[in-house]
């Protein structure tokens, strides 16, 4: 028994919430299916953790679905890094639900719960599919459930901006896509094959013919750039993150919390192996000079959005335009090409999601009791609502990054590894940059503790604990994973190793 | 040859009449126009299963569903008035990065593309082993190594079903619509 | 009492004051017990402290390596004599400030006691762990939990004066420490590949490999002095002035020990164990160093003599003497940086009898500005009387503790044949007795006004420690040479 | 650039045209459903794209003519004991006949009629058989069967959206939208 779920836990992983939404759909009762949702999303969890196990046991782990062996059928592939991603966006996933009965109980007609819960287990299963595949158009079909079913929790916002920002996103998703599958097809044209490894094997064999030039690179290289814009509208990179503030903002608290913990977060890693799965660094680095755009895109991006954070008074938003920001960093982090570099990108997604995931639950316990996300509503709150007001500063000091919180150790990689490769003026502008999150996360620390309290305020109450529990297990893994790095740090290290030596897809 | 440049011109000629055109009617109506062609067009290049798909789905769903809409939601669109060439200048640099890509590229029909080639024994052969002599491979394909797309391709449409019913549908129970969400006042007010 | 081996000790000491935070937590409800809990783990650790320091004295290295926070980076502790001293001194003035924080605080009926005493638990971990601190990363860690832990006791009055000084004092502890400290650290850690704290440093190996240049070597010892903002040289002293919104108990053991002291301390590791004392004499990269630390220090004294708010002129000349310290480190003169070494046991003791002072004088007459202190001196003789003793030790006239220190800058000074900074030492000390000396003596000598005040000292809880840290100032003048004796093994 | 590559390619830029007109309607109009339909177009053209890439010169689409798939049934049948050697053959034959297949053509003869008694003689006769017919590469057909019911799903999607936002504003023009709500978060 044991042997068959460990020999088909890769497909497990997906096909357990993809086959528990439609029967949630089915069974239809609220309290059913918030149940069935749970405890798929906790097996979901578990299993991951289980992945993550064996992968680090005894390496990538290669299943061929019904059997049909690459490059004819789909090949999933689990190595140290999407195994670590699936664990840590199932997660969350699970978390945030936990957190969700009363915030989803405040903000969406009860008559839709039955159908939300499907929602968001389709949701998980396009994310963790995109990352469990090595298959590139596998990728697209799952990227496509996770975009759907994100596009419709958007829109469960109670304002009515909210089925807006969902159809803008949906315009700016859709585009990316279709650029996404110009370069897959691009790929295809030039390979023959969708398997990611073998496409790899294809592009470097091509290579090799040529006597180390590229061959086809001009077809190769607008893949590349397909592939690399397609993602970074996805990842919401600076000058294409038009959709994330508002997608952001009007999302119910839940699906923000949700969304924000790991769909960009899903994203950069599928940008991570297309970067250094399929083509190589040296391509994307060395022929192309990809690290420079990424990287003066990334600064620019880190310094415009921290700044507009800064000016919103609408906290969901603030934090909208700092997640802009952070993405600047992972990707920083991926430019840099070396372990440290790509460790300290790897381990600020798993780092961010729960800085994120951890305040944005925190905004949600505050729109629970102010029904608000303005600055202005939210003042005083530090007295009547101490514990979930510490949660903010918590999580606060992670996304600062302060030592013993885990934005610490991204920052503090990140640093070296661009000092390890001489970029002083990089190291230099990021941890100023850095700086600008301790303004826009203060003003809220002000605004909680040193402001009279606002009417609402005043009447407001502490959160019921189960929020206030999950909340906590979240920000104070912010600070558990700043101090004991074994299980991001190492694993992210690891996984850098495995991607940057000897190709190991 | 003749036939394919002529459905090409067609085509060319459809979608910049969609682009111009501003009447929303005629826009869908030539939408659908410019699938049905798209579907001639596939037939030529020999993939009927997707020509008629693109037929049914292309030219006769999503045509219908927008006919739909525009019943509910109005027809004209009105001029824009920004200007166009921040566009036109993205599509150009789009436009011809793509066209820069295809200079490398094999030729159009070259047997010798790794699209042909890499596969070997091509999934023809392997499906007709494999199938037992499902004469349509497309099909085999689809249900058999490519099965799993499939799986993913009706969850997406599972997921669009239900999204369609959780946006259209339209439950206020026991919500006062208060400001809950934003100080600004959203409230949702119905046009009617 | 060899109860525990040193390194246990070590443990102890850094889990002692985490202890307190929890069981002042726990105890929050009952104020006397949590006041107990909070005095007993203070005295414990000085106990503990004063045992350890017996054995690192006698030549002992104990060192724990508590952990890997990231694969190259450990968090590691290693014991020598000026890390014993800091120590020391801020885990004896710890006990007193409770003691002096209990008198105060109830006396004020301040909220939020529970808060303010975990956090101050807090601090005096960081300043601990600071102290005993193996390596530049640990250092660096423990510099920023203290910025954080100490911005809620800043803060604490929770008003808008409050808000705006804990957001000077975190802004500008925090950008230095990020922009500069942090980059300076990842930099040494690239030329030298290493950020083990290291008798005769760790740069000058690389110099001599020639893996940086002296210019840079400059640049780096500028990224430190002001990165490390917590000693204050000027224009990055903001903070310290701003601080002051804070209550007095804070502004004693934090602006005027732990805090600043963590700063001067840092600073002077990085001149004896990073760069090397030899080097930074060697390639003049010490030298500008000198010119802006001589300029904070007359700065500082000047603007000193302008507040007519005692507690903000007690903050200007903390500006003024922590300058000394990193002058001394800047002259990179064995003599130098061991007067540099005495003067934060010195001016600790010191600064914390006259901050004491300024809040007796607070809670007992109510009395802020120095120009409503006239004549209060028969009202609080023993008051006024702690604060010249302590006055004089600062100042450098015997027989307070300071006159040693300063004599060894001054000696450093010599021997480097900087001359320009024998002068400013001179200097400073008379605008030191410019803006010090009257306080005490127009309270004694001027007459009281109209109505004169009854004999009406502050709550004993207040007098006794300040007493007995006025004691303490003379005492070290008399004990100087067998604190050098102790600090001399970290110029060998 | 010869005479050669543009008839080899022109097909490709065609489609381009068709991606880019489709992605200028999503970009520049700012009527909602204009919008849709520019992805429509959008999505459509780089269906085409992929079709064109499995196209093969002269070859047919990938369904096999029922005469041969029952004939290999029954070759299945018949020779299980062969079967190895069988797709062996398949693979030799196939990938070098290709090149020659333009030339070919269809003038290649049928060799039903050198049909043989042997099994061994089936089994290369087999082998010529699949010469003459060519067949496109199945796969992108495929691969855009999916995308296309996506495309319809995000149409489906989107026209949902649309229906609600023209519920709630009243308008489906973008412009007048955002100035709706600038109007209200004004007061």
């Amino acid at each position: 028994m044991i042997e068959f779920l460990q020999y088909h836990l890769p497909v497990l992983l997906i096909a357990i919430p993809l086959i528990a939404a439609p029967l949630a759909v089915l069974l239809s009762n609220r309290y059913i299916v918030q149940s069935l949702a749970l405890a798929v999303c906790w097996t979901t969890f578990g299993l991951a953790i289980w992945m993550v196990a064996i992968v680090n046991q005894s390496g990538p782990v290669s299943y061929e679905l019904g059997g049909w062996a690459p490059p004819y059928g789909i090949e999933y592939r689990v190595d140290q890094l999407n195994s670590f991603v699936m664990m840590f966006v199932s997660g969350l996933g699970a978390m945030v639900l936990t957190y969700s009965p009363y915030s989803l109980k405040a903000e969406i007609p009860l008559s839709q719960h039955y159908l939300f819960y499907p929602m968001y287990l389709l949701c998980m299963t396009g994310l963790m599919g995109m990352c469990v595949t090595g298959d590139l158009f596998n990728v697209f079909v799952f990227l496509e459930i996770s975009s759907l079913s994100t596009y419709a929790l958007i829109s469960l916002g109670r304002t009515r901006r909210a089925p807006l920002a969902a159809f803008q996103y949906l315009i700016m998703g859709t585009i990316g896509a279709t650029f996404l599958l110009i370069g897959i097809g691009l790929l295809y044209q030039m390979t023959g094959t969708l398997n990611m490894a073998d496409i790899a094997e294809q592009l470097e064999a091509q290579r090799l013919v040529n006597d180390g030039q590229w061959a086809g690179s001009r077809t190769m290289l607008v893949a590349f750039a397909f592939l690399t814009v397609g993602l970074c509208i996805k990842m919401a990179v600076f000058p294409l993150h038009t959709w994330l503030p508002n997608a952001y903002a009007y999302a119910p608290s839940v699906v923000t919390a949700f969304v924000a913990a790991t769909a960009t977060k899903v994203s950069v890693y599928a940008f991570i192996r297309v970067v250094f799965g399929i083509f190589t660094p040296q391509f994307a680095f060395e022929l192309l000079p990809l690290d420079t755009a990424l990287w003066s895109f990334s600064l620019v991006g880190i310094f415009l959005a921290s700044i507009a954070a800064i000016f919103q008074q609408d906290v969901k938003r603030r934090l909208a335009y700092s997640s802009i920001a952070q993405i600047g960093y992972m990707l920083l982090g991926i430019s840099m090409a070396d372990v440290d570099g790509l460790s300290a990108g790897i381990v600020h997604m798993f780092n961010h999601a729960l800085i994120k995931g951890g305040l944005f639950m925190v905004v949600g316990c505050f729109v629970l009791r102010l029904g608000s996300v303005q600055m202005d509503d939210w003042k005083g709150a530090g007295r009547t609502m101490p514990w979930t007001s510490f949660a903010w500063v918590l999580g606060g000091l992670g996304l600062i990054g302060v030592p013993v919180t885990c934005g610490f150790i991204s920052k503090w990689l990140l640093l070296t590894s661009a000092i390890h490769n001489e970029l002083y003026p990089v190291a230099i502008l990021m941890l100023i940059s850095s700086l600008l999150a301790v303004v826009y996360v203060w003003q809220i620390v002000e605004v909680l503790y040193f402001e009279e309290p606002s009417e609402k305020a005043k009447h407001a109450t502490e959160v019921p604990p189960l929020m206030l529990l999950t909340t906590y297990t979240v920000v104070g893994a912010n600070i558990v994973f700043g101090v004991w790095t074994t299980y991001s740090a190492g694993l992210a290290t690891k996984a850098a190793k495995a991607l940057l030596e000897g190709g190991s897809l | 040859m003749f036939v394919s440049i002529f459905i090409l011109t067609l085509l060319v000629v459809t979608a910049i009449t969609i682009a111009r055109i501003g009447d929303l009617w005629a826009a869908v109506m030539f939408t659908g126009i410019f699938s049905f062609l798209g579907a001639c067009w596939m037939l030529i290049l020999d993939a009927p299963d997707v020509a008629f798909t693109e037929a049914a789905v292309g030219a006769g769903v999503s045509t219908f569903l927008m006919l739909g809409t525009l019943a509910l939601a109005g027809k004209t669109e009105k001029p824009t008035t920004s200007s166009s060439v921040v566009p036109l200048f993205v599509v150009a640099v789009t436009g011809a990065a793509l066209i820069y890509g295809t200079l490398d590229m094999p030729h159009f029909g070259d047997p010798n593309s790794p699209v042909q080639t890499r596969i070997e024994p091509s999934f023809m052969e392997k499906s007709q082993s494999d199938m037992h002599g499902l004469p349509n491979v497309v099909t085999a394909l689809l249900a058999s190594y490519r099965g799993y797309d499939t799986l993913g391709e009706t969850a997406v449409i599972f997921t669009a079903g239900i999204a369609v019913i959780l946006i259209l549908r339209r439950s206020n129970d026991g919500f006062k619509s208060n400001d809950v969400f934003n100080s600004q006042s959203n409230s949702r007010k119905g046009s009617q | 009492m060899n109860l525990f081996s040193p390194e246990t000790i070590i443990q102890i000491s850094l889990a002692l004051p985490a202890l307190g935070i929890v069981l002042v937590l726990l105890t929050g409800r009952f104020p006397n017990l949590r006041e107990t809990c909070s005095l007993a783990v203070a005295a414990l650790l000085f106990l503990v402290n004063c045992d350890l320091a017996s054995y690192v004295f006698s030549g002992g290295r104990p060192s724990w390596r508590a952990g890997q926070l990231m694969p190259g980076f450990d968090v590691a502790f290693t014991v020598e004599p000026l890390g014993m001293l800091f120590a020391l001194v801020a885990s004896g003035l710890w006990v007193l400030t409770t003691v002096y924080a209990i008198g105060y605080m109830r006396g004020h009926h301040e909220k939020n006691q529970t808060r303010f005493f975990a956090c101050f638990a807090a601090a005096i971990f960081a300043a601990m762990a600071a102290a005993y601190s193996a390596n530049l990363f640990t250092l660096f860690v423990m510099y920023e939990i203290m910025t954080i832990s100490t911005y809620p006791l800043v803060t604490h009055h929770g008003d808008q004066n409050a808000k705006g000084g804990g957001r000077v004092y975190l802004g500008i502890l925090l950008s230095t420490s990020v922009a500069f400290f942090m980059f300076a650290i990842a930099w040494t850690w690239k030329i030298a590949d290493t950020l083990t704290f290291t008798q005769g440093g760790i740069l000058s190996k690389a110099f001599s490999e020639g893996r940086v240049t002296e210019f840079e070597l400059a640049i780096l010892l500028g990224l430190f002095a002001f990165g490390i903002g917590k000693a204050a040289l000027m224009p990055f002293h903001r903070w310290l002035p701003a601080a002051m919104v804070a209550p007095t108990p804070v502004s004693a053991l934090l602006h005027a020990v732990a805090v600043v002291k963590v700063g001067v301390f840092s600073v002077l590791k990085v001149a004896l164990y990073i760069f090397g004392l030899d080097l930074i004499r060697d390639t003049g990269a010490g030298e500008w160093l000198c010119y802006v630390a001589a300029a904070t220090i007359l700065l500082a004294s000047l603007v000193a003599m302008t507040k007519d708010n005692l507690k903000a002129r007690l903050a200007y000349s903390t500006v003024s003497q922590l300058a000394y310290i990193t002058l001394g480190a800047a002259i990179a003169m064995p003599q130098s940086a061991l007067g540099s070494g005495m003067h934060i046991a010195m001016h600790a003791v010191g600064k914390i009898t006259l901050f004491f002072c300024a809040g007796a004088v607070y809670v007992g007459a109510h009395k802020t500005n120095i120009s409503q202190m006239r004549g209060l001196g028969r009202a609080m003789p023993l008051t006024f009387a702690a604060f010249l003793i302590a006055a004089i030790s600062i100042i450098g006239l015997p027989p307070g503790g300071g006159s040693w220190s300063k004599w060894l800058l001054a000696l450093g000074a010599a021997q480097s044949g900087q001359t320009f900074l024998i002068a400013t030492l001179m200097i400073s000390s008379l605008l030191n007795i410019a803006y010090l000396i009257p306080i005490p003596i127009q309270a004694f000598m001027v007459p009281p006004g109209e109505k004169p005040m009854p004999f009406k000292e502050g709550p004993m809880l207040c007098v006794v420690p300040l007493c007995i840290t006025a004691i303490g100032s003379v005492a070290l003048f008399l004990f100087a040479d067998s604190i050098y004796a102790c600090l001399l093994p970290i110029v060998q | 650039m010869t005479l050669d590559e543009i008839f080899g390619l022109y097909n490709y830029w065609v489609v381009i045209c068709l991606m880019m007109t489709g992605f200028y309607i999503v970009i520049a109009r700012k009527n909602l459903i204009k919008t849709v339909i520019g992805l429509n177009v959008f999505q459509t053209s780089v269906v085409l794209l992929y079709i064109t890439m499995g196209k093969v010169t002269g070859g047919t689409a990938p369904i096999i003519p029922p005469e041969i798939a029952a004939q290999h049934g029954e070759h299945h049948e018949h020779s299980t004991a062969h079967s190895t050697a069988h797709s062996t053959a398949h693979m030799t034959a196939d990938a070098p006949h290709l090149d020659h297949a333009t030339e070919h053509g269809h003038e290649a003869v049928t060799p039903l009629t050198q049909h043989a008694d042997h099994v061994h003689q089936t089994a290369s006769a087999m082998a010529d058989h699949s010469t003459e017919l060519i067949y496109s590469n199945p796969l992108p057909s495929v691969l855009m069967l999916t995308a296309i019911v996506v495309g319809i799903a995000t149409t489906a999607l989107a026209l949902a959206l649309i229906v609600r936002i023209s519920e709630d504003y009243g308008t489906i023009e973008e412009d007048e939208i955002l100035l709706i709500d600038q109007r209200d978060s004004s007061h």
